[in-house]
């Protein structure tokens, strides 16, 4: 690997000889800060399946949104207008509005549904972005966003199908969750005012083989183990790809083709309108 | 020839700036140099501007470029011909903060081999404006490595400069500006033929030693970066009179600051001193008011005139006979 | 003659304006030189050496967010052999604890605008 | 053997590689080409003994040697430092130029002629060439890379050949960011060759008649009654109004001088009988003088001091007369001359009066100190003020556009009050393209004492870019009359204009003025002041007639 | 002549515009570059004139037309090269050059439909334009002459003038 250092080295002994100051720019640098440098593409694509009925249950999904919100810093902004959102709760009409017709149960129609990124296979989201601040990662197939490159142009927002994406309108900071010490629950950096962000699947809790927070957090409410699935739907062995082949599933708006990667177990009918109210 | 002359200038003093640095002479390079520099800049200068100074102004000459104030229902141009002193000051601010001259560059556009309209010509004032004000922008940049604690006008200078973020360090605008401008500058003198026919190796010389210092400016901080406090910390030791070298600095930076030296040694013996000079210049700088007030000429001296009487001598007996009136009979 | 007065008024204006910096300096009792910096905690040593992390930290930091955000990798093979996470807030101020006392001394001085801890959550102060 | 007409005579290969372009030679080593037709022929002695200027001699052009004083370099350089110490200008403008050569393109002489030493920074350069080699330190020093070059007898020859190639127009000082002016710079390279003796002889003796006599033509106290008498014969027979003869009057109130051209050459002569019937229609207390009978000042073009020398006599004669003020008439370096000098050199003239216009009661604050007014400023205010009965139908047969002399233009400003007063007694007046008037005019080719027939070639090359826009105007618009208000463009331009748009005729604003107004007692106007027919109104008496009773203004003013 | 015609036709513009770049190749380099760069009519009337000029010539050729309408043409151009620093021989050269020209265009075509008859008479055309050009110059320096002599009439005092006649 061309460490920085030895490219320190190199560059002033380059300086020395005195052609220092013709390529103003060294093309390298840069090309070498734009391609990956493992260029071969892993296989490997995380995918999540959500049990649409374990899900309805309020403290399971409130249990995900809140570890969600800890884990990242991300902030409750007390504005609906300005709300930043990586995991939250849509009617299942506007989820999945090609599921919906005239003869829909209205406690199926206006049942919770918890969505989140779906981390597309073919996410129209990166098309747009001018700056590639965001990209799909070709080792693990995540959507991912670059808050150091975004310059808050909104392209993406407006591709993305699924509203998953937010706008930070104000600086986040004071809305963001604090300890007794007045420090923010999680080291995760908050945002800047003026940029994009979304759900990384965890990315930073993925890559050293923990399991998404929200996932976590599911699981761990009694009553509610697998309400939550994740893993990589590339292996056959995995639970994703085990309950992909053995129940039904749902997909969000799958005739736009962007390939989501969230997928919803649809095994039983909704529960009583009691359950409902709460939603 | 006169620009290879020029290049080959710079490009040596620049190895000398360099290598003496790395050869151990960083005290030269780095401390005695700019002081040689910045005192003979400064007295050059003074010097050049007072001999101007006193060079006396003898006749109000200002190029009118626009209506003259007359008659009371006639619209004069005040900035273009200026009858009096604020007008004056608009028209020099016009000229000097926007190129206002290089700007009335006009040429005919024939549309559909019929119509006639115009078309300014913005090329040459374009380069030359941005090339000023991008190198104005950048020296103002350059006051937080001599001031501590640094402005605050500086860092805002800064921060609109940086405003896009792009790069790490951010890539000030003026930067590239700059550097575009003067390639753009030398393009054209290198590129017009006659403009390339009456340059000489005084006019491509500051063009390079400006390109060089820019260019090793842009390489010292998005390249081989080098240890800016500690540039800081040498200029602010020359600024308090207390000179020290600190060891970990590029060679590279004395290059640059040799380059800063020479630019300023050369100033006042170069055309580069259009920048006081067009302050003073008695075409635009006047106003047009020569029969409004009594402009003095200091040194007017009495001339031999043939007066009326003499006239009238040798003339006497042709006007007696014509029937004019005469004087004496 | 009038104009005399002017021009030297205005040529002084502008030396003066030029000579900025040196009666900023006559009159500040700012010290000139390089702040002291807080010391690692950790005596073993930085990721790289001095030399290399006073002029290239930024470049350092610039590779290891590239890693770590666009290329998923995780650790860093300095020179030295030894690999360390590639984390602001986990590695660099895991021994550098304080912002203010490390970054932002140096930073001031040089003008230098961080705007890291806008987002970054920094051990000491927010 | 092929012959020329079959295939492969050529050799196509060949014939790419054929280079017509002369070989570029830097323009330090590019001597001057005398060619007849391009150069004005040396002052003759006696000339200069009037002025009792130095170094008298007999030399040509296109001699080798043109017997220069001895020790003429060192006359040279004390006169050049003398300059720099006196003239904020020169010192300035040797200087601070950055040769971005924006003023390239914009001299007449180089769009006409392509000769690269007509490019105003050249011209300059060949001054300051020996200024960077003798009084710079770079240049004492580094010599040619600085850009300095030796004083040699072919640098005289050079800077005679191209300050006389300058008509001082300050077209190029308007670009220029700095506004370096190569007036300024033509003007002390001119002093300098008088330093040698060295004048053209179409500048030096006027010079010496007007020291003499008054009027550059050297036209004695009793020429001058004559031609204005002969005028005011040609007056009576156009219109049948007796005008007065005011010479020397003293106690008028006004005096009146205008550039002595117009005493005697066609068509400057009907812009002088112009101003006669017009002071006459108004009134007004004037006089004529003799003694200070041009107000042109080809001292101009010779030396500031020779400028002051001939300029004297103004505001003494104004004196001598008692005049309350001055009209000055219409002319181009006259009133660059009276406008930016006049007032510095002989003035103060507070035994005047500030001017104001007998007719209106208009005060002229703008001439407040100087007490010269302008034709056009105070036709303006006439005009404004209705007090001038106008006809503009009478000038309908012509098609009229304006040339503004660079002078007024450049070195005074007056734009409007021409076009004021063309608009008004013009019912067709068309401009011409935008970047070849007012500010931006071209000059005629003949300023600054160019105006000979000697140089005529070159004139005609300086005169292309303003023949070529009065052509577009004249195919454009049938454009058929150039209005100039200066009496070299009204010399020159006649021969520009038959040269480069045959068919349009030059005139004086003040003689359409005259020819539009409807004189008090004038008789049936069937001719103009040239004693042309006018159309409509010469054809048939009996067609005239009718018009004119329609009009009402038979006996309107009788 | 029509078969060469048509071929010239079809290749009028890059002739005309080698050939003007040619006839600019009197002047010395450094005008020759600024009068075929500047495109403004009145900026660079001389560059204008060759531009305009040279087409009007060569379609006229072309076309075979009469004396008087390639007279009209070369009027602009020989009408500047008067009174310019220039031989008459030199004045009138870029025509000659207009052979040159079309050899090399046609040559790089290698066109068999060109006969060598048709070019033998077109040549003879532009020989006669060279003549033609030689009338309009030297009618433009009598011009000239006339002019000056125009020019010292009109300064011979007037009222001498009158006098005499009067």
């Amino acid at each position: 690997m061309d460490t920085s250092r030895r490219r320190f080295l190199r560059e002033l002994g380059t300086a020395a000889v005195g052609v220092g100051c013709l390529p103003l720019l060294d093309p390298a640098r840069w090309l070498q800060e734009a391609a990956p440098v493992d260029a071969t593409p892993s296989t490997t694509q995380w995918a999540m399946i959500i049990d649409l009925d374990k899900c309805r249950r309020n403290d399971v999904r409130e249990a995900c949104m809140s570890a969600c919100r800890r884990e990242h810093n991300v902030p409750r902004v007390p504005d609906p207008e300005e709300a930043i959102d990586w995991i939250w709760t849509e009617e299942y009409q506007h989820a999945f509005p090609d599921q919906v017709h005239a003869r829909t149960a209205v406690a199926w129609r206006e049942a919770p549904v918890l969505v989140l990124c779906n981390h597309c296979t073919n996410p129209p989201c990166v098309k747009v972005c001018p700056t590639k601040a965001t990209w799909k990662r070709e080792t693990d197939g995540i959507v991912m966003m670059d808050m150091h490159r975004c310059i808050g142009c909104r392209y993406c927002m407006a591709a993305c199908p699924y509203g998953a994406r937010s706008f930070n309108w104000r600086d986040p900071r004071p809305f963001v969750e604090r300890d007794a010490g007045d420090k923010p629950l999680s080291e995760y950096p908050t945002r800047a005012a003026g940029v994009v962000e979304k759900c990384t699947f965890c990315s930073e809790r993925v890559r050293t083989g923990r399991p998404p927070a929200c996932v976590e957090a599911a699981n761990a409410v009694s009553g509610a183990e697998g309400a939550l699935t994740f893993g990589d739907v590339t292996d056959p062995e995995s639970d994703v790809s085990r309950i992909l082949q053995s129940e039904p599933t749902i997909c969000r708006r799958v005739s736009l083709g962007t390939g989501p990667n969230v997928y919803y177990r649809v095994s039983r009918a909704p529960a009583p309108a009691t359950d409902r109210e709460g939603a | 020839m006169t620009m290879l002359i020029a290049v080959g200038l710079v490009t040596a003093l620049f190895l000398v700036g360099m290598l003496g640095a790395a050869a151990g002479l960083q005290w030269v390079f780095g401390v005695a140099l700019p002081y040689l520099a910045v005192g003979m800049f400064v007295i050059g200068l003074a010097a050049r501007v007072l001999r101007w100074a006193n060079v006396p102004v003898p006749f109000r000459i200002p190029t009118t470029c626009g209506q003259q104030r007359s008659l009371a229902w006639i619209r004069p141009q005040r900035l273009e011909n200026p009858p009096d002193t604020p007008s004056v000051i608009g028209r020099m601010a016009l000229e000097i903060l926007g190129f206002r001259s290089l700007l009335r560059n006009t040429k005919t556009v024939m549309i559909d081999g019929r119509r006639l309209t115009y078309a300014t010509d913005l090329a040459l004032w374009a380069g030359a404006i941005v090339m000023h004000w991008a190198m104005l922008i950048a020296l103002i940049r350059h006051l937080r490595l001599m001031t501590n604690p640094v402005p605050g006008f500086v860092t805002l200078v800064e921060r609109f400069d940086g405003f896009f973020e792009v790069g790490m360090p951010v890539i000030y605008l003026t930067s590239v500006a700059f550097l575009g401008a003067l390639a753009y500058l030398l393009y054209r003198r290198l590129a017009i033929p006659e403009v390339r026919y009456i340059s000489l190796v005084g006019d491509y010389f500051p063009l390079f030693l400006l390109l060089a210092i820019g260019g090793s400016g842009f390489w010292l901080r998005h390249v081989t970066t080098t240890d800016i406090a500690s540039v800081k910390a040498l200029v602010l030791g020359l600024t308090h009179f207390a000179p020290t070298v600190p060891a970990s600095i590029s060679p590279l930076f004395f290059g640059h600051l040799f380059l800063v030296s020479v630019l300023l040694a050369y100033f006042p013996f170069s055309k580069l001193l259009h920048m006081p000079g067009v302050f003073l210049s008695p075409t635009r700088n006047l106003a047009n008011t020569t029969r409004i007030s009594r402009h003095v000429n200091p040194w007017d001296y009495p001339v031999k005139v043939h007066t009326y009487a003499e006239y009238e001598d040798e003339l006497r007996d042709k006007m007696i006979g014509a029937g004019l009136p005469v004087e004496k009979d | 003659m009038r104009d005399r007065t002017g021009i030297i008024l205005g040529l002084g204006a502008f030396l003066l304006i030029l000579a900025y910096p040196v009666w900023q300096a006559l009159g500040s009792t700012a010290d000139p030189a390089r702040p002291a910096l807080q010391r690692s905690v950790d005596p073993s040593g930085c990721v790289e050496d001095t030399t290399y992390m006073v002029a290239r930290h930024q470049d350092l930091l610039n590779t290891w967010r590239t890693d770590v955000v666009r290329d998923g990798r995780r650790f860093y093979p300095a020179t030295s052999g030894k690999e360390y996470e590639m984390s602001l807030t986990g590695t660099c101020m895991g021994c550098h604890t304080d912002s203010q006392a490390f970054c932002e001394r140096c930073h001031a001085y040089a003008d230098v605008t961080i705007t890291c801890w806008s987002c970054h959550v920094a051990p000491e102060g927010l | 053997m092929a012959t020329f007409d079959e295939p492969g005579y050529y050799d196509p290969d060949e014939l790419v590689q054929i280079q017509r372009h002369p070989p570029v030679t830097p323009w330090m080593e590019t001597p001057v080409d005398f060619r007849p037709g391009t150069f004005i022929y040396p002052g003759k002695p006696k000339n200069l003994h009037v002025l009792g200027l130095p170094h008298p001699h007999e030399w040509a052009v296109t001699d080798a040697d043109w017997k220069l004083p001895q020790g003429w370099q060192q006359i040279i350089l004390d006169g050049m430092a003398e300059r720099l110490s006196r003239y904020r200008s020169f010192q300035l403008f040797m200087d601070i130029c950055v040769r971005c050569g924006a003023c390239a393109d914009k001299c007449h002489f180089f769009i006409g002629s392509g000769d690269p030493k007509n490019m105003p920074v050249l011209r300059a350069e060949l001054l300051r060439s020996i200024y960077r080699k003798d009084f710079t330190a770079l240049g004492k020093v580094f010599g040619k890379l600085a850009g300095g070059r030796p004083l040699t007898e072919d640098v005289i020859k050079e800077w005679f050949y191209y300050f006389y190639q300058c008509t001082e127009c300050r077209r190029c000082s308007v670009f220029c960011p700095y506004g370096i002016d190569t007036a300024e710079i033509t003007m002390m390279g001119r002093e300098l060759l008088g330093l040698l003796g060295l004048y053209v002889n179409w500048v030096i003796e006027p010079v010496a008649n007007c020291y003499r006599f008054g009027n550059h033509l050297g036209i004695q106290p009793h020429g001058m009654v004559d031609t204005l008498e002969f005028m005011a014969g040609d007056i009576e027979e156009a219109t049948g109004i007796t005008v007065d003869l005011p010479i020397n009057k003293k106690g008028a109130e006004i005096l009146f001088f205008t550039p002595s051209g117009d005493f005697v050459a066609d068509p400057g002569i009907y812009t002088c009988m112009a101003y006669m019937l017009l002071f006459h229609e108004l009134g007004i207390d004037y006089t004529w003088s003799t003694y200070a009978s041009d107000g042109g000042n080809f001292g101009l073009f010779t030396s500031h001091e020779t400028m002051k020398r001939l300029n004297a006599k103004i505001y003494a004669e104004a004196k001598r007369l008692g005049v309350k003020w001055i009209l000055g008439g219409e002319c181009g370096h006259m009133w660059r001359v009276v406008h930016q000098y006049m007032n510095t050199m002989n003035g103060p003239a507070d035994f005047l009066e500030v001017p104001t216009s007998p007719v209106t009661g208009t005060v002229f604050e703008h001439a407040r100190s100087a007490k010269t007014v302008h034709i056009m400023e105070f036709l303006a205010d006439v005009i404004k003020h209705g007090k001038l009965p106008l006809d503009p139908a009478r000038n309908d047969h012509i098609r009229v556009t304006f040339h503004d002399s660079c002078n007024p233009a450049r070195g005074m400003g007056i734009l409007e009050e021409p076009r004021y007063v063309l608009r008004n007694v013009c019912n067709h007046f068309y401009e011409m393209p935008e970047n070849t008037i007012r500010e931006q005019t071209f000059c005629c080719g003949g300023g600054a004492g160019l105006g000979t027939d000697e140089n005529m070639e070159m004139r005609l090359r300086g005169g292309l870019p303003r023949g070529n826009a009065v052509r577009y105007v004249q195919e454009r618009y049938g454009v058929n009359q150039l209005a100039a208000m200066c009496a070299i463009d009204r010399a020159t331009l006649v021969t520009v204009c038959d040269y480069w748009a045959p068919g349009v005729n030059v005139t004086g604003i003040s003689e359409l003025v005259a020819n539009a107004t409807v004189f008090r007692g004038e008789k049936r106007r069937t001719h103009n002041l040239r004693l042309e027919p006018i159309p409509g109104m010469a054809d048939e008496l009996a067609d005239a007639d009718a018009v004119l009773e329609t009009r009402g203004e038979v006996g309107a003013h009788a | 002549m029509d078969g060469l015609t048509r071929v010239l036709r079809n290749r009028q513009h890059a002739i005309v515009e080698r050939w003007c770049q040619d006839a600019l190749a009197v002047y010395s380099s450094r005008a020759a570059l600024v009068f075929a760069r500047e495109q403004d009519q009145f900026a660079n009337p001389i560059g204008h004139s060759l531009r305009t000029g040279t087409r009007a010539v060569f379609e006229a050729l072309l076309d075979g037309a009469d004396d008087e309408r390639i007279r009209r043409a070369l009027d602009d151009i020989l009408r500047t090269r008067a009174i310019q620093q220039l031989a008459p021989s030199a004045a009138v050269e870029f025509l000659f050059h207009l052979k040159d020209v079309i050899r090399q265009e046609l040559g790089s075509a290698s066109n068999e439909a060109v006969c060598s008859h048709d070019l033998t008479e077109f040549m003879r055309r532009i020989d006669h334009a060279v003549l033609m050009a030689f009338d309009v110059y030297v009618a433009y320096r009598e011009r000239l002459c006339e002019l000056r002599i125009n020019e010292v009439k009109r300064t011979i005092p007037w009222s001498v003038g009158r006098r005499k006649t009067g």
